[in-house]
């Protein structure tokens, strides 16, 4: 097949640009750029979703994009910054495993998720089926991040990126899900982002900060 | 059934009643004799009971029906006992209604009442003296049924004549578990009829008694009756020996009248001897520590179960 | 139409209660919207056992026997919540554990939590479905922290991170089904998530994926099902919400995920022609049932005890899906049945007990028997019924669990049995020491509505020794429907 | 007229539900002691006289079915009625009707349950029971047996505030409900094949050796669990003391035979293929128990306690006889089979009785003086005599003692052990016999510890001052424990008559059957005419009459007066209560004899003491070998689980994490 359109290299360079970005959240440990890095992320998606759309004339795409645009790249950003002013929490205390053991585990999962990755871009139609497999990694970062923080702000945004992975997972393998599912999902993120503000606030009135090391009189065998 | 089974019968048992107490003389006399004391006469026994009977009872305030009633079971289960076991004639017109396994539960029953009468009063005594009894028993009455059961398993019946008939009439063999269940029986018989080295009927220490600790709130006739019981038990115990040891020379169902009238001195003769022999043993054997009694009878139950391996490994 | 109703009227409730949540008789509107429910879910359950199956609005929703019988279970069970609730909540309210705005928010989620499940229940689309499962979760987490106790908020923030995240798989496989279906159904295909329509081509699917796919399903609605070792947030969250929601949520929330998973199973095993996805259901069953028994035997807490018995009947449903086939699916069925019934009612019972004590500690509830008969017996029945003791329900559906695992998986017997022992031994010992013996407990300002729990127990025991023939085959309908084993 | 009435099994059934509606009416007014103990107990007890008539007649009638239209939709419930559960019907039967009037006149309104209440647990109990004789399949016999269990634990506990009462319930009900796992396994191995759980079907199939040898001994496990044999008997001496009295006499006296009953159902009726030498598992195991119990019984100062542990030694016994059938079923011995089964039946009956009566008796003392501790009881055979008297019916009769109805199944036991040496095993042959010594042995020694219980609880000095103020039981009570008594010298009288009658059981099992013509009616024969035989009748009219002739030749002869005075005892008096022995030093003898099977704790006195006390605790060696490691295992595998449970949100994301790579590495 020869020299891929520059579309569709442009679009792998997004896919590895998300990919770059979740290691960067794993990497991360100062709470106000992770929030910019997932705000980055939610850049990249929309781009990448937009330029889909441009090449495929697919408006639900564009909806798509808008949609992410909106919510990913605006509103949760924008909420996340006022929690932290409010709750000035801007530091996470070091993760549980430090950090390059944690980029060590990510590859590895990197590995696994593109392996996982080859029968569904087997299967799938769609010109971008090769990022499938970055979506997977994507996933299983985001997962990897928030087993490793301890403030339950990052634990949220690892939450986040986690979506943005599934998110860009629906669009580069199926040019997104049925409008009504989209909507759905972008709803329920929304309304889990307001909860989870409820929740930082009480969190944060009963132990007086966000950690999660405070989260653990429930036990087992008590 | 013959005429002739009925008169056994009732010889039987008017033998039991008449020879019982003399053979209980016979026995005291050889141990005086072994001892070189002068012995009683022979018919002490009769005295005592009469005597017995001429005094007025003297009751416990606190004694209950059942302790009036137990000396008139317990002689009247040894009564019943005679009229089981073949002393002299193996066609008994009772036999049928109880088994050996039964005379072992008659056994039972005059022990039973005969504890509980004991306790009744609730004198230390009394306790102390039922519970040795049971001690012995419950060790004693398995230990006889052992015994019982394998003459059973050579004759293959429970029924007491019948095992002595087979005995008697089928060939002469020496069958080694005999042999065993013999010690067994008379370890067994010593123990149950207040001997030595169990138990010491001369005596009312404390400390050694048995049976008469349990009689001690007895009198008069109540006292005789229990007496002439535990004379008939004696008896008793001799004529399963002879029944199942030596069955020699009782008639059995084949025999005519002749063999009755042989029977009698037969009877006579068997008990002479067994009395003698009784003797030498209490006087040959120290008192027990009641504490090792049960020890002496499981011994007595092991020889039984010993001679019943025996039986089923030679058959014989 | 009776769907719409069924559908409209918790969300109006919802409002409504938003709106008047807090005031004096909302306890009773809530019941009423809670009625309402349940006579359209009865309409519809009529529909179905006169009509059979049915789709509606282009195929976007649909009832078939099995979800439409668990329709009628939630509508029921949700009513008969509301009833418990009303006391109990006015209690917790003259207790001072609960502020009005916290009671308007209890009335309103309640009524979004009961539409959300029964929209999760009736959707065909299973985009819209796991839509429905997210927004349940949501609607829940607010309730679980509603005491805003640090043990309270810490069991509400675990519930909403694990679910969350469960959830999240359970997306990601929803989507790689729908790549799987696209390649069947055509581009865009208008019914690429509908599950009639999936249902009809299972068997073209692309098997690798759909494998890939169940995977992800099953950790996601799993989570939700409280499987070991995706449970942890269970007991948290029952412990720690107000006792209605945990009766509901054991009750109801983890029957609807686990109808999820099953739905799922359908379809994979159609695609593979082959039954390790129901393997795979069995191990998580035995793992649950023998994790969560012996954890019972350390539990001081009534409500987490009553969680953690919750997971090992989950899983014991779960054990006989896997196993499949009319026999086992039909005892699963009325597992979930009687669980449902028999759990909610030990949580009303055990609700009133904690009141009455003040303390949800089982060492400091004592002699319920004679301080009120009524919730003494409730427990302890309730619990004789739980533990599989005959002659109630649990027991027939554990039967026929056992005799079929007996005939399929000899060797999961041993297990099942072994933890069943456990289960009895620890939960029996604390629920005895709970009713009986001396008392120290007190007078409640208002006296509890125990008609639920005794109507629940009758129902039980009723099932127990006899099946109405209408609910046998019913039960044998949606049996046949899932299918599966050999 | 039983045409006008249907067939037995739906009088039965009838009556059953009869049994039920009276439970149910107890309930309308529970605080209620008119209505529940002054009406429905006595209705009970005519139910139940009643059921034992219609089982009776119909005993040696064919077997009868019925299908009730509940249950499970692939599994109605199944009915049967054969001789084996009509024998048991005819046991539970007369034995609850004694019982319940007893019962009539027994509960009282105190701190526990209220009456009602009681009264409809006390029916519930006894329907369950009845059902489980009629169940013909798997469900109805779990569904009837667990509500039979829970009924009775409710009752075991109606004394809740107790705490060692709360702790035997939960051990009773525990051991019952592991039990019945262990049935429920036992009937799914039993079906064989077929996958259908009517015992039709298990009659049906065929088991290779394996399976056989793995439901005969679950079955094992599991009824024996619920009989109290040994080692699954620790639940037993805890659970029937702690029981209202008339529930003792009904667990102890009926409960047990049901166990019995399904052993029976199990072994003779239900499983084929089994060799016959696999009853030698219960024939140790159940002389064990039974030496065991009785050893135990002898060193209890408990008198509830005492007798619980006499019920574990005639389990023991039940479970020899039924081994032995077993094993001589198996050796092709049809005849002495059935002879021994004929054994257990009786012996069953005797049991339901006698225990019944005890237990009974000691409810009424229990009532009378509030004590069930032998240390502090005494002389009541004059306070009390009607009780006093019918127990000593009671005691002399589970003492073996002719001719009372104990000797009867001792006796038949003992014919079946004489041919214990045919069997044609190696080994087996010798080893049997030796059984009939321990059978001996037992029963001697439970003549010793019927004298202590009834010597130390009735007779002697009373050793409590309060004792004086105890009064005889009621009316109604007295006529109960008449019932009970008059059973067991009918029982004792009449085994001519009911030993043809339980033959029957035996051929319709298909074990063997009993030589025709035993006998005329006062003859016992059961292997024939001129073998072996006993005669109850006579025999006991001989000693009667030896009695009354020496009472008269006394009376005739010398008529001197009796004169009362205090007892003499060697001149050494004035006595008190205290000088006797107490029920410890009775049971010395035994407990030195049996050292090694107790785990005692003694404390000495010291020369010294001003105040010497001299105290001794029996412990239970196989509770501590068996049980208390038990635990230990489950309390680590729950430690284990909770480390599932950490509480760190972190490991549970983990967790998830691994199990979805986990999996997906699986389909991958």
């Amino acid at each position: 097949m020869g020299q891929m359109p520059f579309v569709m290299q442009l679009l792998d360079t997004l896919a590895a640009l998300l990919l770059l970005l979740s290691f960067a959240m794993l990497a991360q440990r100062r709470i106000a750029t992770l929030v910019e890095l997932f705000a980055l992320q939610g850049g990249v998606l929309c781009a990448a979703t937009l330029l889909l759309a441009w090449r495929t004339g697919d408006d639900n795409l564009v909806l798509s994009a808008a949609l992410t645009l909106g919510v990913k790249v605006l509103a949760l950003p924008w909420l996340l910054r006022r929690m932290i002013r409010r709750l000035d929490v801007y530091w996470d205390t070091d993760p549980l495993l430090h950090i390059p053991g944690t980029m060590l585990v990510g590859v590895l999962i990197v590995v696994f998720s593109f392996g996982l990755a080859q029968p569904i871009s087997a299967l799938a139609s769609t010109a971008t089926r090769s990022a499938i497999g970055i979506a997977v990694a994507v996933i299983l970062l985001a997962f990897l991040t928030m087993i490793t923080r301890r403030k339950a702000m990052s634990q949220v945004i690892g939450f986040l990126s986690m979506e943005n992975g599934l998110f860009f997972g629906a669009m580069s393998a199926t040019y997104g899900m049925p409008m009504i599912v989209e909507l759905g999902v972008a709803l329920d993120v929304l309304v889990a982002m307001l909860v989870l503000g409820v929740f930082f606030f009480q969190i944060r009135e009963q132990f007086d900060s966000l950690d999660l090391e405070r989260l653990e009189s429930h036990q087992g065998g008590r | 059934m013959r005429p002739i089974d009925w008169l056994t019968q009732v010889l039987e048992v008017v033998a039991a009643l008449a020879v019982a107490p003399l053979f209980q003389g016979w026995v005291n006399q050889c141990r005086a004799w072994l001892q070189n004391r002068r012995a009683p006469p022979l018919w002490q026994t009769y005295r005592a009971i009469r005597k017995l009977f001429h005094k007025d009872a003297v009751i416990a305030t606190n004694a209950s029906p059942l302790f009036r009633v137990a000396p008139y079971v317990v002689f009247a289960t040894m009564l019943t006992a005679a009229a089981v076991i073949p002393s002299m004639g193996t066609r008994l017109p009772f036999s049928p209604a109880a088994d050996a396994i039964a005379l072992v539960g008659l056994f039972a029953t005059a022990r039973m009442f005969l504890a509980l009468a004991a306790m009744d009063v609730g004198t230390p005594f009394g306790t102390l003296g039922a519970r040795r009894e049971m001690m012995v028993g419950f060790l004693a009455e398995p230990a006889l049924l052992m015994v019982i059961f394998v003459a059973a398993l050579i004759s293959s019946t429970t029924a007491l004549p019948a095992i002595s008939e087979r005995l008697a009439t089928g060939p002469l063999v020496l069958s080694p578990s005999l042999a065993f269940t013999g010690v067994a029986f008379t370890m067994v018989l010593l123990a149950e009829n207040g001997r030595l080295p169990i138990d010491n009927p001369a005596t009312h220490l404390e400390l050694t008694m048995i049976h008469e600790a349990m009689l001690l709130e007895y009198s008069a006739r109540h006292l005789a009756l229990m007496e002439f019981a535990s004379a008939l038990k004696l008896m008793n115990y001799a004529c399963i020996g002879f029944a199942l040891f030596v069955p020699w020379g009782t008639a059995t169902s084949a025999a005519g009248p002749f063999a009755l009238a042989a029977a009698i001195p037969a009877l006579a003769v068997k008990l002479v001897v067994a009395g003698a022999a009784l003797a030498l043993i209490e006087t040959a054997s120290a008192k027990l520590r009641v504490f090792r009694a049960p020890e002496f009878l499981a011994t007595a139950f092991l020889f039984a179960v010993l001679g019943m391996l025996v039986h089923l490994l030679l058959g014989a | 139409m009776d769907l719409f109703a069924l559908l409209v009227t918790p969300l109006a409730g919802a409002f409504v209660l938003a709106w008047i949540g807090a005031g004096r008789r909302a306890p009773e509107v809530n019941a009423a919207f809670s009625l309402g429910t349940f006579a359209a879910a009865c309409a519809l359950s009529w529909r179905v056992a006169t009509h059979g199956e049915a789709t509606f609005a282009n195929a976007q929703f649909f009832v078939d026997p099995f979800n439409a019988f668990l329709v009628a279970l939630t509508a029921f069970v949700g009513l008969t919540t509301s009833l418990f609730s009303r006391p109990y909540m006015r209690i917790e309210a003259a207790d001072r554990r609960v502020t009005p705005g916290g009671l308007r928010l209890y009335h309103a989620m309640y009524q979004l939590f009961i539409g959300t499940m029964l929209l999760a229940l009736t959707t065909n689309n299973l985009g819209l479905m796991w839509v429905a499962m997210e927004a349940a979760t949501l609607s829940t987490v607010l309730l679980v922290s509603l005491y805003r106790t640090p043990a309270a908020l810490e069991a509400g923030w675990k519930y909403f991170i694990l679910c969350g995240v469960g959830i999240a798989q359970a997306l990601f496989g929803t989507i790689l089904l729908y790549i799987a279906a696209e390649r069947v159904l055509g581009a865009q295909g208008v019914g690429a998530l509908l599950w009639t329509h999936l249902d009809a081509v299972k068997g073209e699917l692309e098997p690798r994926v759909l494998s890939i796919a169940f995977v992800f399903l099953l950790v996601g609605y799993g989570t939700k099902t409280g499987l070991v070792p995706l449970h942890n947030w269970l007991p948290d969250a029952h412990a720690e919400g107000p006792t209605p929601i945990s009766a509901v949520l054991s009750g109801l929330l983890l029957n609807v995920a686990i109808y999820a998973v099953v739905r799922c199973k359908v379809l994979v095993e159609g695609s593979l022609h082959s039954a390790w996805p129901g393997r795979m259901l069995i191990g998580f069953g035995l793992v649950s049932v023998t994790v969560a028994s012996f954890s019972l035997w350390r539990q001081r807490d009534i409500k987490r005890l009553f969680a953690f018995s919750s997971i090992e009947h989950m899983g014991l449903v779960a054990f006989a899906f896997g196993m499949g086939g009319p026999v086992a699916n039909f005892a699963a069925l009325l597992h979930m049945t009687v669980h449902s019934l028999t759990k909610s009612a030990i949580f009303f019972a055990a609700g009133h007990a904690a009141q009455k004590s003040g303390s949800q500690s089982i060492d400091r509830i004592r002699g319920l028997a004679t301080v009120s008969p009524t919730v003494g017996w409730g427990l302890m029945i309730g619990a004789l019924a739980i533990l599989g003791v005959p002659p109630f329900g649990v027991f027939a559906s554990e039967f026929l669990i056992l005799t079929t695992a007996m005939r399929d998986h000899p060797w999961a017997t041993p297990i099942l049995l072994l933890s069943f022992a456990v289960a009895f031994a620890a939960i029996f010992a604390r629920v005895q020491s709970m009713v009986f013996g001396d008392t120290t407990l007190r007078r409640l300002p208002h006296s509890p509505a125990l008609l639920p729990v005794f109507v629940h127990l009758g129902l039980v025991l009723m099932l127990g020794l006899f099946i109405p023939p209408f609910l046998a085959t019913w039960y044998g309908a949606a049996a046949r429907l899932i299918g599966g084993g050999g | 007229m039983t045409v006008a009435l249907g067939a037995p099994l739906e009088q039965i059934l009838a009556l059953l539900c009869a049994w039920i509606a009276i439970g149910a009416v107890g309930l309308v007014r529970p605080a209620s002691l008119k209505i529940a103990g002054r009406t429905l107990f006595p209705l009970g007890a005519v139910c139940g006289a009643a059921i034992a008539v219609v089982a009776a007649i119909h005993l040696a009638q064919p077997p009868e079915r019925m299908i009730l239209p509940i249950g499970l939709p692939a599994l109605p419930m199944h009915l049967r009625l054969d001789a084996l559960s009509a024998t048991f019907l005819v046991l539970l039967g007369a034995a609850s009707a004694g019982i319940s009037l007893f019962g009539a006149g027994y509960f009282r309104v105190g701190q526990g349950t209220a009456p009602g209440l009681l009264c409809f647990e006390y029916h519930l109990f006894l329907a369950s029971m009845g059902f489980v004789l009629l169940a013909d399949d798997a469900y109805a016999f779990m569904v009837a047996w667990e509500t039979m269990a829970v009924s009775s634990y409710f009752l075991v506990t109606s004394q809740h505030r107790i705490g060692e009462i709360r702790r035997a319930g939960y051990l009773y009900l525990l051991i019952a409900h592991l039990g019945a796992l262990a049935i429920l396994l036992c009937f799914g191995v039993l079906q064989g094949g077929s996958w259908r759980f009517t015992f039709d079907a298990m009659r049906a199939a065929h088991l290779s050796g394996g399976w056989a040898a793995a439901a005969f001994l679950l079955a094992l496990a599991g009824f024996g669990a619920k009989a109290g044999l040994v080692p699954l008997h620790v639940w037993l001496p805890e659970a029937h003391p702690a029981a209202p009295s008339p529930v003792s006499a009904l667990m102890s006296g009926v409960m047990l035979k049901i166990a019995i009953y399904g052993m029976l159902r199990v072994a003779f009726d239900l499983l084929h293929g089994l060799p016959g030498w696999w009853g030698l598992v219960p024939v140790a195991l159940g002389l064990f128990s039974a030496l065991y119990g009785i050893v135990f019984a002898a060193a209890q100062t408990d008198m509830k306690r005492l007798l619980a542990y006499s019920s574990i030694e005639n389990v023991g016994i039940l479970f020899t006889g039924l081994g032995l059938a077993m094993v001589f079923r198996g050796a092709a011995m049809p005849t002495v089979a059935a002879l021994a089964l004929v054994a257990v039946l009786y012996h069953a009956l005797n049991h339901a009785f006698m225990k019944s009566l005890l237990f009974l008796g000691t409810g009424s003392v229990l009532h009378s003086t509030g004590e069930r501790n032998l240390g502090r009881l005494g002389g009541l055979i004059h306070r009390m005599p009607w009780v006093a008297w019918l127990t000593l019916v009671g005691v002399l009769a589970i003492a073996g003692l002719p001719p009372l109805n104990g000797f009867v199944s001792e006796w038949l036991l003992l014919q079946a052990f004489l041919h214990a040496h045919e069997v044609p095993y190696p080994f087996v042959d010798m080893l049997l016999p030796l059984g009939a010594g321990m059978v001996a042995l037992v029963g001697a020694l439970a003549g010793y510890v019927m004298v202590k219980f009834y010597g130390v609880v009735f007779l002697g000095q009373p050793r409590e001052p309060s004792l004086a103020r105890a009064h005889d039981a009621g009316r109604t009570e007295r006529a109960g424990l008449a019932w009970l008594a008059l059973g067991c010298v009918a029982l004792g009288l009449l085994p001519a008559t009911i030993v043809p009658a339980l033959g029957t059981v035996a051929s319709s099992l298909g074990v063997g059957s009993l030589p025709a013509g035993g006998g005329p009616w006062w003859m016992l024969a059961p292997l024939g005419p001129q073998s072996i035989s006993y005669a109850p009748p006579v025999f006991a009219g001989t000693v009667i009459a030896g009695v009354l002739l020496t009472m008269l030749v006394v009376r005739l002869t010398y008529r001197r007066p009796v004169r009362r005075a205090p007892p003499w005892t060697c001149g050494a008096g004035p006595l008190t209560g205290r000088t006797q022995d107490t029920a410890e030093g009775f049971g010395q003898p035994i407990r030195h004899f049996f050292t090694p099977w107790f785990a005692m704790r003694r404390s000495l006195p010291t020369p010294f003491d001003a105040a010497p006390r001299y105290s001794v605790e029996i412990g239970d060696r196989i509770w501590r070998a068996l049980y208390e490691p038990l635990a230990g295992w489950v309390d680590r595998g729950a430690a284990i689980c909770a480390v599932f449970q950490r509480g760190r949100i972190s490991t549970y994301l983990l967790y998830a994490l691994a199990t979805l790579c986990l999996l997906l590495a699986l389909v991958l």
